[in-house]
């Protein structure tokens, strides 16, 4: 902790505006999560560009940004995906300073479990490719997993035993929330506009650019419009005429009662579709499998939760008799290779940012920074250049199947 | 869990069963004769409408046979199908166009089809 | 044709084992659970417009039926596929496609009044006795194991199961067992 | 201690409540025994650490959470649903539960149920819909939380069709389950309500039972919720403190329990209905002092309670109101341990919420009540709303409701809820006060009304993110009593109505459950299939260690005595490549393919032409996904002109079939063609190794097994240890090897007659995979990722260039897929002939890391010690690999680099000499005799 002062949650400080609508702006961000914010807080604290608004058609924040389990990690195998999550995660390092507010950042760790002799070898090739990229990485035998999380149960003749894990001791978790507020708060400050309750419903496109958004609010002119609606990708990129390689699905997750502390970092299981995290107030945060259908609807099948919760018991005995106390679905865009589509479009000025599937919010920052950076020039990031719509012609494909917490 | 309505074995709870996707995506006929941007249009891109999507579905744990049905991914509403014994030919080739690879991709005149 | 006949019963006397040779089973007033092994089955594909006369046997047309002809139960299992359970000799051809699956599965004799019960904890459908009654069978899932459901009379169920999963499957019939 | 009304005198059973014995009844609650015997102070509140007492009576309850020690610890369950049993042990908490380390011995499962009707709640509304649908002779399951039916009537003792309510409904419900198609579940919660009417209950059965608690999974055709209605509190400051309950369940106490909750209670009402003048009259018939009622449409207002520590509640302060809310005028201090608070009814609307019902706030009732149910109907979930939770106010109409309900049409006035017969009172949420620190919204998340102020002082006007900012809503009760007075509030505060505020989501489950119950009997041993072989025991009991592959249990090793994994394995290579060895190989998948067009399939699914193989011969291949990505390789054997036996890796058996499904019904349905499997038909011994002959001539004396009668790549139908089987002559090893396959019922048969000979050495996985290393096969899975083309694994000889299509072949022509510095499969020798290579290790060009990144050239995919080279290798994939063929890399190991020489990815007999066998092997022949 820094001399420097943050505000937080609880404290009253004022967040952000609630303006009307203006008749233009130089971008108009389509999506008020938490990329959407932070891009819009690099537009104007990077690259100056304050005449900015963000359209969010519910409560700002509400979507993925609200229901995710606020792991953070930059652990990926290629280059292409360590290099953008890694920089995501050198600014949450320095996030709560940056933003002068409380995200509750906790660099407690994550531990992706290994369950067989495949997993094994793929766990060590991730983590040496991470050590050569600048990632912080160890492997992990069952004995060491048991000194970092104490309460996993590494018998060996578990039906799915643990033989090892993966960790990186720099990742961990932030309250999500909080982090949506500090950027917009931050962002607010410098002009930007968060209009919220704004359903974008048509984009104009003349000329093969792009002009303006239609809205539950009014026509909005743009010089610039920049689409981060993870979920409702396709929906919005079709209202420009964009087919995006995407599919939805809803993903799950749930917390339990608040409980003293027993889970001291993060742990990951791709095998049996666990991943877990025991909140600073004491409840544990699971997520789950997606549903397989495609699907728009915030609410998934019970049945995934049902195996989730026998998937955890294997791993965590001691959860036994905690409770489910809420359970809650969001809706993710998943790409063919697991990796995200960032970057210019066919269209002129009309830029894309989806397709993270499970992993966005860890990315946030790093997203952020680097879509703000294309908008702003017109030229993808280098960190985001690998992620374009034209690499599934190509065949360049970044498959990230092996990291992704969620088998797509 | 959803109930399927498997066209031969009645409704069935959706884990009987394996997920295929938008349905109508027809193999191409030639596909040496594609482009490689038509040929990635048959691949990785697939309708994802938020409403009723006509979508293909396996019943693997049932009768193994694979059928279409509508369904609305905002609602989960199912349109109901033929009964069993009347079932509808399922598959790609059976609906509609041949397929979308021969979409042309061309964002500024209102996308693919 | 070279096409080899399968594999019968051996002229010499070669142990057969089932898999779930040992099986303890259930023998209660509510509850009889126990494995009938060696049952010769068949599985037979055809459109159903072109099932030769020559077959000799009648199957059933409707979903979710078997029937007992010739000497066999026929069960449907999809709108062109049977298993025939029964010592019968199906000849393949152009429009029939025969396949010995003697040894797939075992079958779990599940039967009493606790049967349904039973079962239900790990079968999604309905097996109410109006829907799932004598004569109905079904390709589901009980418990995470793929089935054949085979209802017979007098709360008699048949459970085929493949026979790599058949100890898991007896094993979950005997754990879900100690409330009957 | 213990104050107790006459009637209520049932079996005493012994109970500990933070290290004090008490004695209850049986019939009790936690709460309800702890009430009677005058425990006030039962939890700790989670931020400010305030005292906090019994409020509710049953689900709603925001304070009382407590921890169970015994029988087994559970953390953090609401006292007023815990049934009192003998020997309960029980501690007060401060917001945070504990999780016991110790196994849990209960068991839990789950079943399911299909009715016509589902009725949630055994209320009257409840019990005469159940009633009314039965009677049409519907299947029916009733379900209910409590352990006795009636809902609510046992707490208001009301009378019902002449008679008590509570006798009025367990005639009923005997009536209900005396009907062979009617099932009644109580103590069983709903706590979900999802997609197709599909719901989920929980159903406790008891700490004694076999099962403890059970998962019900229900399909009805028609959900009736008559879920009934909460009580609402009112804000206050000091609202918190122990003495401070809710109307409803203080009437509960009184009247269900026999338990008088005070001695002198003052009753605070909005006057939104007469039931807290109900309440307050069975109080006082159980003995207490009604000392005042402040209705608020008379402008009476408690405006403080004032209390101490574990005591409680000792003062309430009534206010007179003048002209508006904020000026009070007067106030009188009266003495009392208990007030009773009535703020109006909340109807249960939760699992109507997650439904997908719209709800509709009702400014009479100061609800949110279900709005449109038609439009739930129509979208195929065909509920209706009866009783108070559409907000029904008397039990006549509860009763009335529920016959409606059950009626095949929903009534189409669900949306008009009728009026009560005193009248409407006024909305009264929060009683206004300078300092708003004590007045708590959220009881258990210890939320006060400033904290409302302060984020929306902050400038959020979304109840969603007042929620977050506050927490409230979030705890145990999940908003239950808390819910409504937020809105509310919020709205107060922001000056806007409360209907375009809403409410939050409402998400299950509807009351918390446990992990286990949930995991259910898929635990341990059965938490996923075990996959086991017909020769399983054999290897089990001669000490084999197993690899999970997929399901399969498939041995890994047979470690000898004193031998590690190392040695082992380096035995077992040595016996096959200089004798024989002998693997189960029973778990590959089989599919028998047959018809007219089987060829053709065949030919359109793998890279290679499969119609040219002759009937008797046997073909390896590879099938690529449309990507031209590697999904899977085995062999075929052609058993006749029109059928094939098509085997693939073990873990990929089922999504093989699946594909040749998925391409037959989908897009060729012309092919005539039928796919079965037949993984379990057969048992399979793979024998390999230069004497494997000599051992299948023993084995086998009528089958002709010299190179010439037996050639690679064929197979043969043979008796082989008496018993029928078809033998293949393929080798995954380079030596002479033979896979014999039996019918799965002589598959330990035909293993121990190979183990009989004594000339054969069991092998498994692991050496299975150094063998095949050894001649640079791969394995998919490992050596590929799904981003490797056969090409890539150096097979372009298994792609046809003659066919016109197959699936997969138009991707090989993209731009990435023809890149020069594609990763290609190739060897490596490490030049320390020791060094083990980790399986995993990345390789770079340089000697020495520069700072990160650095840029990699690929990783090793396989790596093993070699018996038979003397050293050791691996196969990776590495950039532009075959052109790199003597190159030096480094393989990084996480901490070192170790020097290594591309090669090419065959080290073994690159000629192929061996596997025709050595002519004067006869090494398994010594031991025929």
């Amino acid at each position: 902790m820094t001399g420097r002062e943050r505000a937080r949650p609880g404290d009253g400080t004022a967040l952000w505006d609630s303006p009307e609508p203006a008749a233009s702006y130089d971008v108009v961000i389509v999506g008020g999560g938490g990329h959407g914010i932070a891009t819009a807080y690099y537009l104007a604290k990077n690259h100056g560009i304050t005449n900015v608004a963000v359209l969010e058609k519910g409560w700002l924040a509400g979507g993925n940004m609200a229901r995710n389990t606020t792991i953070i990690r930059s652990n990926y195998l290629w280059d292409q995906s360590a290099g953008i999550y890694e920089h995501a995660l050198k600014l949450w390092e320095g996030l709560e300073d940056d933003l002068g507010y409380e995200v509750l950042f906790s660099q407690r760790g994550v531990l992706n479990l290994a369950h067989s002799l495949q997993d094994v070898r793929d766990s060590v090739r991730r983590v040496n490719a991470n050590r050569l990229n600048g990632v912080d990485a160890e492997w992990l035998g069952p004995e060491r997993v048991k000194e970092v999380c104490p309460i996993v149960d590494v018998r060996p003749d578990a039906r799915y035993p643990v033989l090892g894990a993966t960790y990186q001791p720099r990742a961990g978790i932030a309250k999500h929330d909080h982090v949506a507020w500090g950027y917009a708060r931050a962002a607010s400050a410098m002009g930007v506009h968060f209009i919220e309750h704004c359903e974008v419903t048509g984009i104009e496109v003349t000329d093969g650019r792009v002009r303006a958004v239609q809205t539950t609010r009014g026509r909005i002119a743009a010089g610039r419009v920049a689409l981060s609606a993870a979920g409702h990708s396709s929906v919005v990129a079709g209202m420009a005429g964009l087919r995006l390689p995407v599919q939805s699905h809803t993903l799950q997750a749930l917390v339990s009662e608040l409980l003293e502390p027993v889970h001291p970092t993060v742990v990951m299981s791709n095998a049996v579709h666990v991943y877990v995290s025991q909140a600073h107030k004491g409840e544990l945060v699971m997520g789950a499998g997606i549903d397989a259908a495609n699907s728009y609807r915030r609410r998934g099948a019970f049945h995934i939760i049902e195996r989730q919760m026998a998937a955890a018991l294997e791993l965590f005995p001691i959860f036994a008799r905690a409770h489910v106390l809420r359970t809650w679905g969001g809706v993710v865009d998943v790409t063919p290779d697991a990796s995200p589509i960032v970057g210019l479009t066919p269209v002129g000025d009309l830029y894309v940012n989806c397709g993270w599937g499970t992993g966005g919010f860890k990315a946030t920052p790093g997203v952020g920074w680097c879509y703000a950076h294309t908008i702003a020039t017109g030229e993808p990031h280098p960190l985001n250049a690998p992620f374009t719509l034209e690499r599934f012609t190509t065949g360049a494909l970044v498959d990230e199947h092996g990291a992704a917490a969620v088998a797509h | 869990m959803l109930l399927i309505p498997c066209p031969w074995c009645g409704p069935r709870d959706e884990a009987e069963f394996g997920y295929g996707g938008q349905a109508g995506v027809a193999y191409p006929r030639d596909p040496g004769a594609l482009t490689d941007e038509e040929w990635a249009r048959y691949l990785f891109f697939r309708d994802n409408p938020e409403g009723p999507f006509e979508e293909r579905w396996n019943h693997s744990a049932g009768c193994r046979r694979w059928f279409n049905l509508t369904r609305n991914t905002a609602t989960n509403e199912i349109t109901p199908i033929s009964p069993s014994g009347d079932a509808s030919p399922p598959g790609n080739v059976a609906t509609g166009e041949v397929g979308t690879a021969s979409a042309s991709w061309d964002a500024a005149t209102g996308g693919p089809r | 044709m070279a096409d080899p006949t399968p594999p019968r019963e051996p002229a010499t006397m070669v142990e057969r084992i089932s898999p779930l040779a040992g099986f303890a089973g259930v023998s209660d007033t509510r509850l009889r659970v126990r494995e009938i092994p060696f049952l010769r089955q068949t599985n037979l594909r055809a459109d159903p417009g072109k099932v030769p006369p020559s077959l000799g046997l009648r199957l059933p047309m409707e979903p979710g039926t078997w029937l007992r002809s010739g000497g066999a139960d026929v069960l449907w299992l999809g709108p062109d596929e049977w298993l025939v359970i029964g010592d019968v000799d199906l000849p393949r051809s152009e429009d029939v496609a025969v396949t010995d699956v003697s040894a797939q599965r075992t079958t779990i004799l599940v039967a009493g009044p606790g049967a349904r019960d039973l079962l239900a904890h790990g079968c999604a459908i309905d097996l109410h006795p109006s829907v799932f009654g004598p004569g109905r069978c079904a390709q589901t899932t009980l418990a995470r194991a793929q089935v054949v459901l085979v209802a017979g009379e007098d709360e008699e169920f048949r459970v085929l199961v493949r026979a790599s999963f058949a100890r898991y499957l007896a094993d979950w019939i005997t754990d879900a067992a100690v409330d009957y | 201690m213990t104050r107790r009304r006459a009637g209520h005198e049932g079996q005493v059973l012994r109970f500990t409540f933070d290290g004090r014995a008490y004695e209850g009844r049986r019939g009790d609650t936690l709460a309800s025994a702890l009430l009677a015997a005058g425990v006030r102070r039962v939890a700790t509140s989670v931020t400010l650490g305030r005292p906090r007492g019994i409020f509710g009576a049953w689900t709603e309850e925001p304070n009382a959470v407590v921890q169970i020690e015994r029988p087994f610890p559970e953390p953090m369950v609401q006292a007023t649903t815990i049934p009192l049993y003998d020997g309960l042990v029980a501690s007060s908490l401060s917001g945070q539960g504990r999780l016991s380390p110790g196994p849990d011995p209960a068991r839990y499962d789950a079943t399911h149920a299909h009715c016509d009707v589902l009725v949630v709640g055994a209320g009257p509304a409840g019990l005469a819909a159940a009633r009314a649908a039965a009677r049409t002779g519907a299947r029916v399951v009733l379900a209910d939380d409590r352990p006795e039916p009636g809902g609510t009537l046992p707490d208001t003792a009301e009378t019902v069709e002449g008679r008590p309510g509570a006798e009025w409904a367990l005639a009923v419900a005997a009536e209900l389950r005396a009907l062979p198609d009617v099932r009644v579940l109580s103590r069983t919660s709903v706590i979900g309500y999802y997609d197709h009417n599909y719901l989920v209950a929980v159903e406790r059965r008891g700490e004694d039972a076999v099962t403890r608690e059970r998962v019900w999974r229900i399909r009805a055709r028609r959900v009736v919720l008559a879920t009934g209605a909460h009580e609402r509190p009112i804000v206050f400051s000091g609202n918190d403190l122990p003495g401070v309950m809710l109307a409803s369940a203080a009437r509960a106490y009184a009247n269900r329990y026999g338990v008088p909750a005070g001695r002198r209670a003052v009753v605070f009402t909005t006057g939104m209905d007469d039931t807290a003048y109900d309440a307050a009259r069975d109080l006082a018939e159980a003995g207490v002092e009604i000392v005042d009622i402040a209705d608020a449409r008379e402008g009476r207002l408690v405006t403080a309670a004032i209390g101490d520590g574990d005591e409680g509640l000792r003062t309430v302060v009534i206010g007179e109101r003048g002209e508006g809310l904020g000026a009070m005028t007067g106030s009188r201090e009266v003495e009392a341990d208990l007030l009773l608070v009535a703020g109006g009814w909340n109807p249960v609307v939760h699992l109507f919420g997650q439904a997908g019902g719209e709800l509709r706030y009702d400014e009479r009732l100061g609800a949110f009540v279900p709005g449109d149910a038609a439009r739930a109907v129509q979208a195929g979930r065909n509920v209706v709303v009866a009783g108070a939770a559409r907000g029904a106010t008397t039990l006549a109409e509860c009763l009335a409701d529920g016959e409606t309900a059950a009626a095949s049409t929903p009534p189409t006035s669900l949306a008009t809820p009728p009026s009560p017969s005193g009248g409407w009172g006024e909305h009264v949420w929060l009683v206004p006060a300078d300092d708003e620190t004590h007045h708590f919204v959220d009881l258990q998340r210890d939320v006060t009304v400033a904290d409302l102020r302060r984020a929306t002082g902050a400038g959020l006007r979304s109840v969603e993110h007042v929620k977050r900012y506050t927490t409230a809503g979030t705890a145990h009760d999940q908003g239950k009593t808390s819910g409504t007075l937020t809105s509310a509030i919020v709205a107060q505060v922001l000056g806007t109505g409360i209907a375009g505020l809403g409410t939050t989501t409402f998400r299950a489950p509807y009351v918390p459950v446990s992990f286990a119950t949930l995991a259910g009997r898929d635990r341990g041993a059965l938490h996923d299939p075990v996959r086991v072989t017909a020769m399983h025991d054999w290897h089990a009991e001669h000490g084999a260690l197993f690899e999970n592959v997929g399901q399969w249990k498939r041995p890994w090793y047979y470690p000898g005595p004193g031998e590690d994994m190392e040695a082992a394995v380096l035995r077992e290579c040595r016996a096959v490549r200089e004798a024989t060895g002998a693997m189960d190989a029973s778990t590959l998948g089989k599919i028998d393919v047959q018809g007219p067009d089987a060829a053709e399939l065949l030919d359109r699914l793998y890279t290679n032409l499969m119609s040219s193989l002759k009937v008797g011969a046997i073909r390896y291949g590879v099938m690529c996904r449309a990507d031209g990505m590697v999904f899977d390789d085995g062999t075929v054997i052609r058993l006749a002109p029109d059928r094939f036996l098509v085997t693939t890796t073990t873990g990929n058996a089922a999504a093989v079939l699946d594909w040749m499904e998925e391409w037959l019904q989908t897009e060729w349905p012309g092919l005539r063609v039928r796919c079965t499997s037949v993984t379990e038909q057969w048992a399979t011994v793979a024998l390999a190794g230069p004497g494997s002959r000599a051992v299948l001539a023993s084995l086998a004396p009528d089958l002709a097994v010299d190179a010439e009668s037996f050639p690679f790549m064929t197979w043969r139908d043979a008796e082989v240890a008496g018993i029928e089987a078809r033998v293949c002559r393929i080798s995954f090893s380079g030596e002479l090897a033979y896979e014999i396959n039996v019918s799965w019922w002589h598959g330990l048969a035909l293993w121990k007659a190979v183990q009989a000979t004594g000339a054969v050495t069991p092998y498994g996985t692991e050496t299975m995979h150094v063998l095949r290393a050894e001649k640079g096969y791969p394995i998919i899975g490992q050596d590929t990722d799904g981003t490797v083309t056969p090409a890539d694994l150096g097979m372009g000889w298994v792609v046809s260039k003659s066919k016109p299509d197959f699936v997969g072949k138009r991707s090989f022509a993209r731009a990435d897929t023809a890149r020069p510095d594609r990763r290609h499969l190739v060897g490596l020798l490490p030049e320390d002939p020791d060094a083990l290579l980790p399986e995993g290790a990345q390789l770079v060009a340089c000697e020495r890391l520069p700072e990160p990144p650095v840029p990699m050239l690929g990783h090793v995919t396989s790596s093993y010690r070699s018996a038979a080279l003397g050293r050791t290798f691996a196969l990776a994939l590495v950039s532009g690999g075959r052109d790199r063929v003597g190159e030096r890399l480094h393989a990084y190991t996480g901490e070192t680099l170790i020097p290594v020489t591309v090669t090419h990815h065959v080290l073994y007999d690159p000629e192929g000499t061996r596997r025709d066998g050595r002519p004067d092997t006869s090494e398994g022949a010594r031991h025929d005799g």
